[in-house]
Formats: C-alpha cells, structure tokens, sequence
C-alpha cells in the first residue's frame, strides 16, 4: 500500500486480472445451478478483485469506484433481493419464500418459477457478500477511517 | 480440540481467534464427514438434459447434499464471527496497544 | 389469509425494516426510530394476533416456509408456549426500545445510530426466530444473528466494553459451536434436522451414547448462551460495560429465550423420560442450579456497582428457571414457564432503573445513591416495586412463580432445592433492602447530593425524560398485573403450554 | 493455573467425543439414518421439482431457502457491526 512501494508490473497485471476475476465470480453464480457455486462463492471472488485492486493500487482508487455509501446500499439491496422476492410469494398466495408461486406473473411454470427463483435469491445474496466482504476488509485494515495511514505501523 | 485449549490457555487475544475458527473448522469437516457415502458422487445430478425421459435417481448414487448445505451457512456464520473478532481486536489494539489479555486486564484496573 | 402469514410476518417484518433503516440513516438519521417503533408496534400486533390464534385454536400453528413440508423444508411450529414468549418478547423489546432512544442519545455517538438501530431490530428478529423455529438448524442460524448483533452493541458501551465484548465472542462462539455439535450428533443419529420429526425419531436411539453426548453439548451449548451458573462467566462483564439501553434489552430477553430452548428441547423434543428416567440430568441441573443461586447472591452482595449485582441477579434467577425444568413436574414447569415472563419484566424493570439512574447521576455506585429517592421517586418507587418481585413478596408477580416452582420442588421431593429457594429469596431481600436503604434512609451528603458539580464524568446530567419515564411505569405496571392476573394466564396459557407428556 | 485449567476441559470434552464416538454409525455408510430419512428425497426429487441439477444449490436456496435468507442476515450484521465497531465518521 506504500506507494514508493507500488510496481508497474504487479498493477499492470492486477489491471488484467481483475475484470476476469469479476467475470469468473458472475459465472461462478451463474453456474452455481449445474456446478460447484453459487451467490456466496460467487459474491466473495467478486470481493476478492476489489481486495486486490486495495492491495495493488491504494484505497482511494477503490473508493472511487465503489463509493462507501453505493457499499452500504448493495449490503442492505442483496437481503433486500431475497426477503423481497419471499414477500412476492407471499403476495401471490403461496407461503414466504414459495417460489413456484412467482409462476403467477412469470409465463413459466412452477418448476421453472422455482429455477429463477433460486437464480433471483442467488444474486441477492452475491450482492450483499460482495458489499460486505469489500466494507470488512476496508474497516479492518484501515482502522475504520478509510483513510491511508497505515505506513506507520508497517515498519 | 487444541482450538478449544487454546481457546482457554492462550494469553495472545489473536491467538485465542485462531484456536476459535480452529474449533469452528474441526465441526464443519465433523458435519461434512457425516454426508459422506462410499461409492457415491457429488450431489449434482449428471444428465441435465433428461426432461423428456425420466432417468430414476437413487439416493446411493450421491452423496447426502445435506451436510453440505448446513455447512455452507456454517461457513459464512464462521466468517461472519471473525469479522467481528478482528473489528473488536482492532479496537482493543487502538486502545491499549497490546492484544495480550493480562496486559489488557492491567489497564482496565486503573 | 394474513392470518396465516402472521408466523412469517413476525419474523420477516423486523428484517426488512432493518433493511430500510440501515439505507434511511445514511440520508436522515432522525427517521430511524420511527422506523424501528413501528416495526416492532407490527411485531407486537402479529404476536398478539399469533397467540389469539392459538387461543382460539387450540393447537399449534404449523407454517411451512417456501410450502415444503417438514422435514424436508423449515416449519414453524407456534404452541401455546411459544406464542407466550412471543408476546413477552414483543412487549419488553418495544418498551425498551422507546426507553432507549434518550439513553442511547447520550451514551453512544450521533453517527453510529442508524446501524445501531439496524443491529437493535435484527437482534429481536433473531429472538423471535428463536422463539417460533421449529427447525434446529435454522435455531442455530438465528441464534448467531441474535448473538452477533448483541457482540456488536455491547461493545458500544464505555470503556472496557470491547474487552468484554471480545471476551463474549469468544465464549459464545464455544455456544453456538457446541450446539451445532449437539445438533450434528443428532442428525447423525436420525437424519432429521425437524423438532417434531426428532420427536417421533429420538426414542429409537435414546440407549445410544452418542445421543448423551449429544445432549450433554446441546445443554452446555445454550448454557452458556443463556448464561447458567458455572458457564456465566462472561455476562457480568459484558452486560455490565454494555450500553445502560443494550444490557436493559438483552439482560431480559436474550437469557429468557435461551431458557425457552431449553425447555422447547429437554421437554418436547426429547421425551421427559429421557432426560428423567434415562439418566439423571434433572438431578445434576438441579443441583448445579442450586450451587449457581447461592453462589451468584452471594457475589451480588459482594457488588457495590449497581449494574454488575443486577447481573449476578440475573445470573441467580436463570437458576431459578432452571430448578423449576429440574423438578420436571407440572407445578416446576408451570413455575419456570412463569418464571421466564415475569422475569422479562422483572429484569427490564431493574436495568431500566439503573440506566435511568446512570443518566441522572452518571453513577453506578450503590454507595453514591444516598437520599436520590429524593430527586427521583418515580424511578425509586419503580425500583422497589421491581426488588419486591424479585424478592417475592405476594401481590407481585414474583412471588407467583417462586410459589409455583417451590411447590414443584416440593412435588420433586428435592428438600434441598427448596431450601436453597428460600434461602436465596432471604439473600436477595438483604441485597435490595441495602440498596434501599441507602437510597432512603441514608443522610445526604453534599458530595453526593449534588452531582451536577462533581459529577465524575465530566457531563452535565440531565433529569429522566418523559420518554424514559413512561416505558418503565408501564414495565411496573406490567409486574403488577401480571402478578394479578397469574391465575389467569397460567390457567388459560400455560396449562396448555407444559408437554401433555408430563 | 490458566492453562492446568485448559488442558483440563479439553481433555474432558476429548474424552466425552471418545464416549460419544463409539455408538456412532460407521463411515461413510450409504445405511446410516443420516442418509436415509431425510436426504434420499432431495436427491431424488429435487431436479424434477426445481429443475436445479446441482442438488446443494436447490437445498440451499428453495428447500432450506429461509436458513439461507438468515445465512445473509448474519453476514449483513457483521458487515453492519464491523462498519458500526470501526467507522470513525460516516458519509
């Protein structure tokens, strides 16, 4: 996080892998239906580019991208996704979290209703694992002001 | 069981996390050994495409999905109480400047 | 149709909400208690509604969570006993939180509200997901939620708070894996994870060392969550550095609900004989709870700080729960089920005072309490009427379920535990009538008469607000008439709510 | 003495898993009762019923969906109390 410290090659290669790390966590929910994976796996590789983007670049260049107050929105709208998409069942007659049910408005039947159901409530919970983890670890190594101060300690 | 010891014994606040998340881990792989199923495989049903003729699934074929489910949520509890851990460690070492618990006890006293 | 959704609605409402409290406060701090009294208002309504239901009933409410049927899918079950902790849960978490917002103005820092109150609404979602589940796994998940959010919020308080609340993380996390430990074994033993289908699946095993093991985690797990005598060591400390408005929310509630586990289980999950015939684990709680009254009276008498003999206080009424399940008979049953509601009130009642009188004086020392009935005789008078129940003095409600478990203790033929009720409600009289004595009879002094000059923490105290005020009367009223109208309730609810089993 | 006492408990809670491990069903064996009350029907059942070929994800999110729903609950307070312990100022 030094900058005297910072290293053309190591950020040049964090540039590259980065997108393809948020690409494979999208897939990794996506595919979380026929493999290994799903919101939680998925949410906490997602994190884990912002991580390195922190680590390689420095903490402002990811507070640029991800705003602190966009953060705390995503954690509270993945929970959100999931008790909402259960409050939909509930309005539709069937019990909380029934999600067959949804086939009332989608053109599908229940089965499938089920299938993007769980696809629904998937994302929800990448959102928020994603939002959260990226806040954990902010909080954690900065002390919780956010701000570039840890030289001092890194002797 | 040496998570639970040093749990008890350890003076080092770090340390006693470690022997906590130690503790944790030992019970989920005791939950996952529960799943296990000899001469079984994973629990994702092989041929995806058999909607027009149903292929019967027997419960032999795979493994018990189960443990593996609590485990997950298991997992993220775990991860979710080392968070907390560290964020009050982080605090502590803010206060007083040491994560030993004697040193801590000292301090409070004054 | 919402009648059938209340069981859902209980739980789902407080989640939500504290959803759109954690996105509201970062735009305007101020609609945040709105927000977290109206949830719990709708809280309440579905935990009367839920237990009118019952009444009227007669028999459970099974809700069946995404329409799959147990034990495939999560079920709640709400009987007679849940729905009673359920009301209890509701009204105290409401009171208390009305109380809170002038306490916690001062006690924690402006910014911190919004997740404050996000944390405050999740914890009571957990305890009434406790409360409702049918399900032992989803138990756990809750558990941790409601355990999370009290880590967090207790180490709010002053300092010292984040040590204890550390010290609290790391023996509760020893809990909930202990108890995933018991649930792990008996899931092993029946491959189910469902109350009512443990019910039916258990006895086949009940020979089996493993289910001993099992259980011996189960209890140790919740014990040290609920805080029960030799694994209590944590809830002094953390309860008395909390918050005066946390430790006024959890001391009640949180230990309450861990006893209502431990009934749910040791009396319907598992068959009675098990636990009384099988093997003598009535005898050895019993006891333990013996030793854990007598020891925690004594240290509270020890105690000059007026939060940390509350807690010890506390620590000696979850004992008196735990003799009433020992004695394992319909009056000890009927006593400890009694028990866990009036000591909602009790124990609110009691810590509201000391947060009150924190806020006024900005002490905790008993010993600086000389004449305050003076400045305050509301909060004194809501004092001794608390100290009354505690102790056991007939119209209150108290008394009621002391009667109720001694007379179960007596049916148990365990002289000792009755012996060792008696003696700890003389020990208790001696704690709180030294604590009134002070507050009443001992003469002022200046220094301590006027803490406005030489308040020790620096801040000028301000007189109890309105908004402090009122919950508490109603918490004191509440003690009184629950003593009134105990008949009633048992004869209405709680026959209903003891295992037919027994 | 703190460690005596450490070395005590877990030793003891040693000894009690030893105890419990005894009557406990053999590895690994598709006839323990944990494989054969509850989880045969999800493997049976669950690809025809929610159409989910990956049997952990359709208990995961359908079947046990509410425990998941909590699952994110916690990880939401952790984030929210780490955020609440550690922020000095807000936005």
């Amino acid at each position: 996080m030094i900058r005297e410290q910072e290293d053309i090659i190591i950020q040049t290669v964090c540039r590259i892998f980065i997108p393809f790390m948020q690409i494979y966590g999208l897939y990794v929910l996506a595919h979380g239906h026929g493999s290994p994976g799903g919101g939680f796996q998925g949410g906490c590789i997602f994190a884990a580019s912002f991580i390195l983007m922190a680590i390689a670049y420095d903490l402002d260049e990811v507070k640029r991208r991800f705003a602190e107050k966009l953060n705390i929105f995503f954690c509270s709208l993945g929970v959100f996704i999931y008790a909402g998409v259960g409050w939909l069942c509930l309005l539709l007659g069937g019990n909380f979290l029934d999600y067959g049910k949804l086939s009332v408005i989608l053109p599908i039947d229940p089965v499938m209703a089920r299938y993007y159901g769980i696809a629904a409530v998937e994302t929800g919970v990448q959102i928020t694992v994603m939002a959260i983890m990226v806040s954990i670890f902010l909080n954690l190594v900065t002390g919780g002001t956010h701000e570039e101060e840890m030289q001092k300690t890194r002797v | 069981m040496l998570g639970l010891y040093s749990m008890m014994a350890k003076n080092n606040l770090m340390k006693k996390l470690i022997g906590m998340n130690i503790f944790q881990w030992a019970i989920i792989l005791y939950f996952i050994s529960i799943g296990a199923k000899r001469g079984a495989q994973i629990p994702i049903v092989a041929q995806t495409h058999s909607h027009g003729q149903e292929i019967a699934l027997h419960a032999t074929d795979y493994i018990n999905p189960l443990p593996h489910v609590l485990m997950l949520t298991a997992i993220v509890v775990g991860v979710a109480t080392t968070g907390i851990a560290l964020a009050l460690l982080v605090i502590l070492y803010k206060r007083y400047g040491t994560l030993e618990e004697d040193e801590i006890i000292e301090a409070l006293k004054k | 149709m919402i009648i059938e959704q209340l069981p859902a609605l209980i739980i789902v409402t407080p989640l939500i909400l504290s959803l759109v409290v954690s996105v509201a406060g970062l735009w305007e701090r101020r609609l945040c208690f709105p927000l977290v009294v109206g949830a719990l208002t709708a809280c309440l309504v579905c935990a009367i509604g839920i237990l009118a239901v019952v009444m009227r009933r007669g028999e459970p409410i099974h809700y069946f969570f995404g329409g799959w049927h147990p034990p495939w899918g999560i079920e709640y079950t709400i009987d007679y006993l849940n729905a009673l902790v359920l009301v209890g849960v509701a009204v105290i978490s409401l009171l208390v939180t009305i109380y809170a917002k002038r306490a916690i103005e001062r006690e924690i820092p402006d910014t911190k509200h919004p997740q404050f109150y996000t944390l405050l609404l999740l914890h009571i979602t957990g305890l009434f997901g406790i409360t409702a589940t049918g399900d032992m796994f989803n138990l756990y998940v809750l558990l941790e939620v409601a355990s999370f959010s009290a880590y967090a919020i207790i180490a709010l308080g002053e300092q010292g708070a984040a040590f204890a609340a550390f010290r609290y993380v790391i023996f509760g996390t020893i809990g909930a894996c202990a108890y995933l430990l018991g649930t792990g074994y008996f899931y092993i033993l029946t491959g189910s994870l469902n109350m009512a289908d443990l019910t039916h699946l258990l006895p086949h095993s009940f020979y089996s060392k493993a289910l001993l093991v099992g259980f011996a985690f189960f209890i140790v797990g919740i014990g040290i969550k609920m805080g029960i005598f030799p694994l209590h060591i944590w809830l002094p400390d953390a309860y008395t550095f909390a918050p005066s408005a946390v430790s006024a929310l959890l001391a009640p509630l949180f230990t309450k609900v861990g006893a209502y586990v431990i009934i749910r289980i040791m009396f319907t999950v598992f068959d009675p004989s098990f636990a009384i015939g099988l093997y003598p684990v009535t005898d050895v709680l019993g006891w333990i709870a013996a030793i854990g009254i007598l020891f925690a009276c004594m240290m509270a008498l020890a105690q000059s700080d007026f939060k940390r003999m509350l807690c010890y206080v506390l620590v000696a009424e979850m004992g008196y729960v735990i003799i009433g399940i020992a004695s394992a008979n319909r009056f000890g049953l009927t006593g400890a089920i009694l028990h866990i509601i009036n000591d909602m009130f009790m124990m609110a009642c009691l810590f509201t005072v000391s947060g009150a009188i924190f806020y006024q004086t900005g002490t905790r020392n008993i010993y600086r309490f000389r004449s305050l009935h003076r400045t305050m005789p509301i909060i004194f008078a809501l004092f001794i009427v608390g100290a009354l129940s505690v102790v056991g003095i007939p119209p209150l409600c108290g008394f009621f379920s002391k009667w109720y478990l001694i007379l179960g203790a007596i049916q148990a033929k365990q002289w000792g535990l009755v012996v060792v009720m008696l003696l700890s409600s003389l020990l208790m009289a001696i704690l709180f009538f030294r604590v009134i004595e002070i507050a009443y009879f001992a003469p002022p002094t200046d220094q301590v008469h006027t803490p406005h000059k030489h308040g020790n923490t620096g801040t000028v105290m301000g007189s109890v607000p309105l908004s402090m005020v009122i919950p508490m009367i109603l918490i004191g009223i509440g003690i009184v008439l629950l003593g009134i109208f105990s008949g009633v309730i048992i004869k209405h609810i709680i026959a209903f709510a003891i295992p037919s089993t027994l | 003495m703190k460690k005596l006492i450490g070395i005590v408990i877990a030793i003891a809670v040693l000894i009690v898993l030893m105890y419990g491990a005894e009557d406990l069903p053999p590895w690994a064996d598709p006839g323990q009762p944990a494989s054969l009350h509850v989880s045969p029907r999800y493997i049976e059942r669950a690809f025809e019923e929610t159409g989910v070929p990956n049997i952990v994800t359709a208990v995961l999110a359908d079947y046990r969906g509410y425990d998941t729903l909590f699952e994110t609950a916690v990880i939401f307070t952790a984030g929210v109390a780490v955020l609440m312990l550690l922020r000095r100022r807000l936005p």
